[in-house]
């Protein structure tokens, strides 16, 4: 598939320079590493900058609320899991808001892929903290330097149970390709985390720069839950690639299929019942 | 014995004494028998102790609501004997355990027969919880069923555990005995027929699968939870997905994700939970994604008394979320009723694109059953401008999206489905063109985006009046000409039937006007039937009478004598009938004067 | 120079261009000069790019909204003149720079002057911001402002860059050069006096803090974001504790803990963000706790349109949540306003334990700065029958439980605090007695409970029937006797009063209520107002007349013109008058024929 | 202090044998054992038969909505810091839908303590599935035995950066008390998930008394986040007591001491502004 197959007529309305528009590079790309049609790949969204990114990407798309673009995802996903189902959203709305969703469809394991772009801030909103930023961070709801710890999504999604967890940077849009196709093609919930600099409000480009390096240059491995977390925990250097993955869990809609039926699925199956089984279900009380 | 046309027993007992399905049993029975039955469940919020009871109305005509006092009362606790001995009616019968109830005087207009529960129970095993069944069976005696019913359904009951099902046969016997002795009191006339019974919660959720629901999400929640046990109990069998999310946030968005899909969705919750709700159904609304969404109504506010009826979340449903978009609400009034509706709001929803609202509450839906006197019948699925193949209408198409907002006579929009071809497009929440693409943004507030914001605006809004025409009147029950109309919606119209028919036999003339379609009012159809009424009275399950607000908003009719019950309590046909007859006789009073 | 009593001025560029501080700039020199000024922005949801505007009428008078047209428009882009040269009056001026504007053929009633903003600008610094600076010059010339005024405001503009400060006094003096050969065309009548401006979420929030509030909780949502920012940067000086939320949720759930422990607590959001808030409001009123909640409006329904303004949350600030509770809500009408409402919303609430709700815009919360022309008062705050002392009073003891819900006759409980000894409570959502017990539990139904379930919910409401007491009627604006009177409500206050003197002074007789405390409504002191009035006219930003649905609802008054804007821009005097004088006309021509 | 002090009139409404029975006796002596005044404790609760707590003991208490009860904690204690608050709701309330919650409050580090009685099932609702119910489990909603994964809470809460994480049994309460004492002098944010079997919908007491060990019997030191880590993983054993330990990081309360000046309390400084400082304000923008 060409990337051009998912050009859209809207032109990105992020600032120039903006991590996001790498980010929309790298999914196009791996859709197309991937040979997946645009008219299989629904993209779910909340509210901020990066989730104006459906609508950028000709694919099916639903640019909903904020914070909740995970429920409507597994609810695309639960009635048709023909389909890929991509998330693409903020650290303010799947960190903060809508971090609990993320959090259960990981340990539901189900067959999403969640690509955030964290910029550390609220970019929408024109610069306030995210659960992202960092202590003594000056915002502009924390103008003399924040005193709330940031938050650990990577390390909180590894030892909650997740199956796949990486992290990627805006800025290398290949390597980036990479780890959603990685993603995609996982059994089940995966997220992405990726370093998207925003260059309006926190312009983090230089330092992430300066302390990245991949983990598979380290001899990472993936499957080895301590490992993972200890890469989630560090602190002086910025690992990037694959942290955690786990091939061995069935996904939910796996299990799912195995309960209802495969060809079952909600949206496939919109059929009226017949007088025979209305009546067996009405007589169960009687 | 005197045969009459409808007896009404109650047991009361403590939480986790297994009263509740002593009563189902006592419905069982008669509902094998032939006779209609609406029953209630008096219960608490706690799992075990406390007090809960269980009232069974039954009736040789359909029977809508609790009936008039207490025929029958079976108190297994001092408790419930306290709690309810003066609600038995003359003639009526209390029987009663005297090893655990002590009773009181009640003078010769009323039988009391002791009765040894717990010592026939404990002959047959060595917890107390057959003493039920002994009970149950000298009911069953005392209103002249024959054994063979009780024995049958006892078997049934327990058909798992044969061992078990003998020993409460056998108990039984016993009980059934002590009635016989008694001799039988007032019966109804019994036939082999063997008639369903369903609370609404039950039969919406077959209405919901009739109509082609497959996806159904929830998180639980008092008085809701049976419809999530009944689609995860029947999820295998009938191939429900079912979405069990970590709150109602999610459940209502993965209820979105899921009609977007393309499936038929829907979610239920309680007033609480539908708070949660809110912001997505606006979100709904906007993207114009068709979602059923169902709030089983308890007492509030706040977590208010969660096992108990009320009708205060009305103003709610019509305020939902920010800013005007359009809904339609319903409010079916019983659990026959409950199955229409429920396939109507499937139509309705993907017909008109929008989010579909369905108030229920706890009195028609966890807390009471109701005789089904006809076989649900399979339905016709319409569902609107779904599009199933990809299109090829250029006029669809700009090259890239789908002109899925397109502006069109009717202001409904075709739908694809993600997965089509050629049909892309992206659902949004923002303000969006034809194409989807948004105003918000680059384009908010230029001269051309402001004027197709407000074609939007007028494209949603006015799905609103072409559904109006297609919401129905509400039912006319009784005579046309009545001196007294009593208006009622959801729930409120059983009692108020149930009272009418006993007024109108008296001789007065009275009639109702029972609403289920509650939002938009059908104004054109409704206003010559208010107008018309001789004289209006209102009755409903909340304390600022929230539906009488909504006629005096939409139709400018002020309903000033309103039954208002706002303590959680079901209302009672007698109190219909007290404030009828309270209005009835100032009337006369003041045409005296 | 025409000496006149307004003028109008707008700025057009790309957002990032730096219009909205250019506005500002302009907005402060005015201000500076003893003049009143209103100011409106025109901007949208994205951060750079697109078309953005800044508008700013100024008067010798107090001025409330966009004044009528434009007469001088800089457009700084094709794009914003394109947009808006329609808008400008006759003898207006376009002030353009032709390296970036190509001008039309607009006839001689409109002069159009060019001027080398950007090639000024690059004379000084390498990028072209000061092209800004070198355009608010020549308009200060133009409208007959000294330099001096001019200089002042650009030095204390960047106080803390004198470089920069140096370079942008330099632009100015040639563009304002640029104006004064052009020649000072329409002018105020200035002086010295320097007169604030805010607009409504910083003058609520002074107000707030005025009033003791000092605990303030957010999640970002415009256009109530300035709010939070305003709080966090007076945080220290004036010892604010700001809660910042993971969600809306959590940011209601935490001002209420911090009221239950004694603060007077606030937050504030956007309507999606006050739909998750909803449940916790009916906790705030089942609880009896004081909160005030704002919610600033934007246009929807969903995610709508964030940048831009409606009054359509009024019916979602009705339905709150499940069941009936009481509730108090105001809406200002602008900045000034808001500072007083602010104070009476903690009063009330303390005093009525009640959750207030407050409804502001983005028309004049984020959207609109105006002169406040005197100084706020200092406040007294009256906390109610919050107890401050440990009681000795046995009535309020039952050796255990402090009597947090008693009923007394004024409906209103004593409320100790955490942390004071032997007053112990339990705040309940559930349904409770006067100790704070629950009633929903094993309780629950029991005969007493019912009856106290019943008191509870009437000592709840009853809260309202007194204050409605207290709730001001409309203020009523111009003549006494009128042959139209304009209902508003809130922000559409502003051109309606702008409209209303243009319209009075040509000749017609025109009143204007205006209401700011919207519910309950004071029936008693509005309906004489109300039903006094020879004829009504309703004017708001929404689509369905929200606030006309109330007073059919409430007052029985049905309002037939409606001028109802829902597209997201500001409502403008002229449209005002265009829908009175249609309305007179039709008046007139109806006598005639 | 006095067991006797925290006394309330009011019988727990639990079923006989609810673990909760349990949690109740380790608080108050836990609080009678530290000496806290009745009268300077709050405790907020959820909805839920466990968060049918406060009241059921004599002190402050909120009891508020199902989920939400964190939240509130932390609008007290930011109110009001010299209240000793507590959190007790069980483990639908805290690590379903109020997780979010929790996750941020113990990023923050918020000085509030959380006792969450997890019985694996809805309780209240009369028996569904739960966040940490198992995989096959039979409830109300899983007829045919779960298909989602459960929550592991401790693991994600320590792999968020809590400073405190705790696990107890109420068929221990004397070590559950010490459990909740050492959560109460823990500098910030503490929780105590307590293993409460519910005899209704779910008993596990067998099995909890047959797989559980002590911690602190095996060496275990808390201020190692891997032990930690590898602790909460644990499948085959039950490990109680206190599994991490950080008293190195302020609280958010301690640092908002120091930002706003201590005494600047909310609860304590519901004082008008005088007319200079309104001034003042008003003038900032003219
Ligand atoms: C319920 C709700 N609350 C708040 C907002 C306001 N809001 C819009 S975007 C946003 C944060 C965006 O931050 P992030 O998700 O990090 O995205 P970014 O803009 O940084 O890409 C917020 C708070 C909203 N739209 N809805
Ligand atoms: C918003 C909302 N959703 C749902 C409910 C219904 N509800 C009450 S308690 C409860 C779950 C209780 O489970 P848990 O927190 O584990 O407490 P337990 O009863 O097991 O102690 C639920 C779902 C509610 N009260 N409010
Ligand atoms: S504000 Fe930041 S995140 Fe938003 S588009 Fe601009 S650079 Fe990107
Ligand atoms: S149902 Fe379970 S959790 Fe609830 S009180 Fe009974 S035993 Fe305890
Ligand atoms: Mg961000
Ligand atoms: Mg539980």
């Amino acid at each position: 598939m060409s990337i051009k197959a998912y050009e859209s007529d809207t032109r990105p309305d992020w600032c120039p320079g903006c991590g996001d528009f790498g980010v929309l590079a790298a999914v196009k790309d791996a859709l197309a590493a991937l040979n997946i049609p645009p008219h299989n790949v629904v993209i779910s969204s909340g509210i901020g900058c990066s989730s104006n990114f459906p609508g950028f990407i000709k694919t099916y798309g639903f640019h909903g609320l904020h914070g909740r673009p995970i429920p409507v995802a597994i609810g695309i996903k639960d009635a048709n899991p023909n389909l890929t189902v991509l998330v693409t959203a903020g650290d303010g709305d799947e960190y903060g808001i809508g971090f609990n969703h993320m959090i259960h469809a990981a340990r539901r394991n189900d067959d999403i892929k969640v690509i955030v772009m964290n910029n550390e801030i609220y970019g929408l909103t024109t610069g306030q903290l995210s659960p992202t930023s960092r202590l003594k961070q000056v915002t502009k709801t924390s103008p003399s330097g924040s005193i709330i710890y940031p938050l650990n999504p990577l390390a909180a999604l590894i030892g909650d149970g997740a199956t796949f967890v990486a992290r990627g940077f805006s800025g290398q849009p290949k390597h980036l390709s990479m780890l959603i196709q990685e993603a995609i093609k996982h059994r089940g919930f995966a997220l992405v985390d990726v370093l998207s600099p925003c260059v309006t409000w926190y312009d983090i480009y230089d330092e992430v720069r300066k302390l990245m390096y991949k983990l598979e240059d380290k001899g990472h491995n993936p499957t080895d839950f301590y490992a993972a977390m200890k890469a989630a925990k560090e602190e002086e250097k910025l690992p990037l690639g694959i942290f955690y993955r786990d091939e061995t869990k069935p996904s939910f809609q796996e299990m799912l299929k195995e309960q209802i039926g495969d060809g079952r699925w909600a949206s496939k199956s919109v059929t009226p019942l017949n007088s025979e089984t209305l009546r067996e279900l009405e007589y169960e009380f009687s | 014995m005197q045969e009459v046309k409808d007896i009404t027993i109650r047991l009361g007992a403590a939480a986790g004494d297994g009263i509740q399905s002593a009563g189902e049993i006592l419905a069982k029975l008669l509902s094998r028998s032939g006779t209609y039955i609406s029953t209630f469940n008096g219960n608490q919020s706690a799992i075990r102790g406390g007090h809960v009871w269980f009232h069974v109305h039954a009736g040789t005509h359909p029977v809508y609501s609790m009936g008039y006092g207490v025929d029958y009362l079976l108190p297994f606790t001092q408790l419930a004997y306290d709690e309810h001995y003066s609600l038995v009616n003359k003639g009526g019968i209390i029987i009663y355990d005297p090893s655990a109830v002590t009773a009181r005087d009640l003078g010769a207009d009323i039988s009391q027969i002791k009765s040894p529960f717990l010592a026939t129970a404990l002959k047959y095993d060595k917890y107390p919880i057959m003493k039920n069944t002994v009970a149950v069976a000298e009911v069953a005696a005392l209103i002249g069923l024959g054994f063979d019913v009780v024995e049958e359904t006892i078997t049934s009951q327990f058909a798992k555990k044969p061992e078990i099902a003998k020993k409460n046969v056998e108990a039984a016997k016993e009980g059934y005995g002590f009635g016989v002795q008694a001799g039988v009191r007032k019966a109804l006339k019994y036939s082999d027929k063997r008639l369903p019974f369903l609370h609404a919660n039950y039969t919406f959720s077959i209405g919901a699968v009739a109509a082609g629901c497959r996806f159904y999400a929830a998180y639980p929640m008092s008085p809701a939870s049976p419809i999530v046990h009944w689609m995860t109990a029947h999820a295998k069998k009938l191939g429900i997905t079912v979405f069990l999310g970590e709150d109602e946030i999610s459940v209502i968005n993965a209820t979105i994700g899921a009609a977007h899909a393309g499936a038929r969705a829907m979610c239920a919750t309680s007033g609480g939970g539908f708070a949660l709700m809110q912001e997505a159904v606006g979100e709904a609304a906007m993207t114009e994604t068709p979602v059923v969404v169902v709030n089983v109504m308890r007492t509030g506010p706040s977590t208010g008394l969660p096992t108990k009826t009320s009708q205060g979340d009305l103003n709610m449903m019509l305020g939902i979320s920010q800013d005007d978009f359009p809904r339609a609400i319903f409010a079916p009034r019983n659990a026959p009723d409950a199955y229409d509706i429920a396939v109507r709001s499937f139509d309705i929803a993907e017909r008109y694109q929008m989010p579909v609202m369905v108030l229920l509450d706890f009195q028609i839906a966890d807390g009471g059953y109701m005789t089904i006197d006809h076989d649900f019948e399979p339905v016709d699925i319409n569902r609107g401008k779904l599009l199933n193949s990809d299109g090829t209408d250029k006029e669809l198409h700009n090259g890239t999206w789908f002109r899925r907002y397109q502006l069109t006579p009717d202001n409904i929009s075709p739908r694809p489905l993600p997965g089509t071809p050629n049909m892309m497009y992206v659902a949004k929440t923002d303000e969006h063109d034809e194409w989807g693409h948004d105003l918000s943004d680059v384009l908010a507030g230029l001269k051309e985006s402001v004027l197709m914001r407000e074609k939007m605006q007028e494209k949603r809004m006015k799905k609103m009046e072409q559904l109006k025409a297609e919401m129905k009147a509400p039912e006319l029950v009784g005579q046309t000409r009545a001196d007294l109309t009593i208006v009622s919606w959801g729930s409120s119209a059983n009692p108020v039937r149930e009272a009418m028919e006993v007024m109108n036999s008296s001789g007065l003339k009275i009639n109702a006007l029972e609403f289920s379609d509650i939002y938009p009012l059908n104004t054109q159809a409704i206003v010559p039937l208010l107008k018309s009424a001789e004289r209006l009275m209102i009755v409903e399950a909340n304390y600022t009478s929230q539906f009488g607000g909504l006629l005096r908003k939409e139709i400018g009719i002020d309903i000033k004598d309103a039954l208002l019950k706002y303590n959680g309590e079901p209302i009672y046909p007698v109190e219909v009938e007290r404030m009828v007859r309270n209005i009835m006789v100032k009337e006369v009073e003041s045409h005296v004067h």
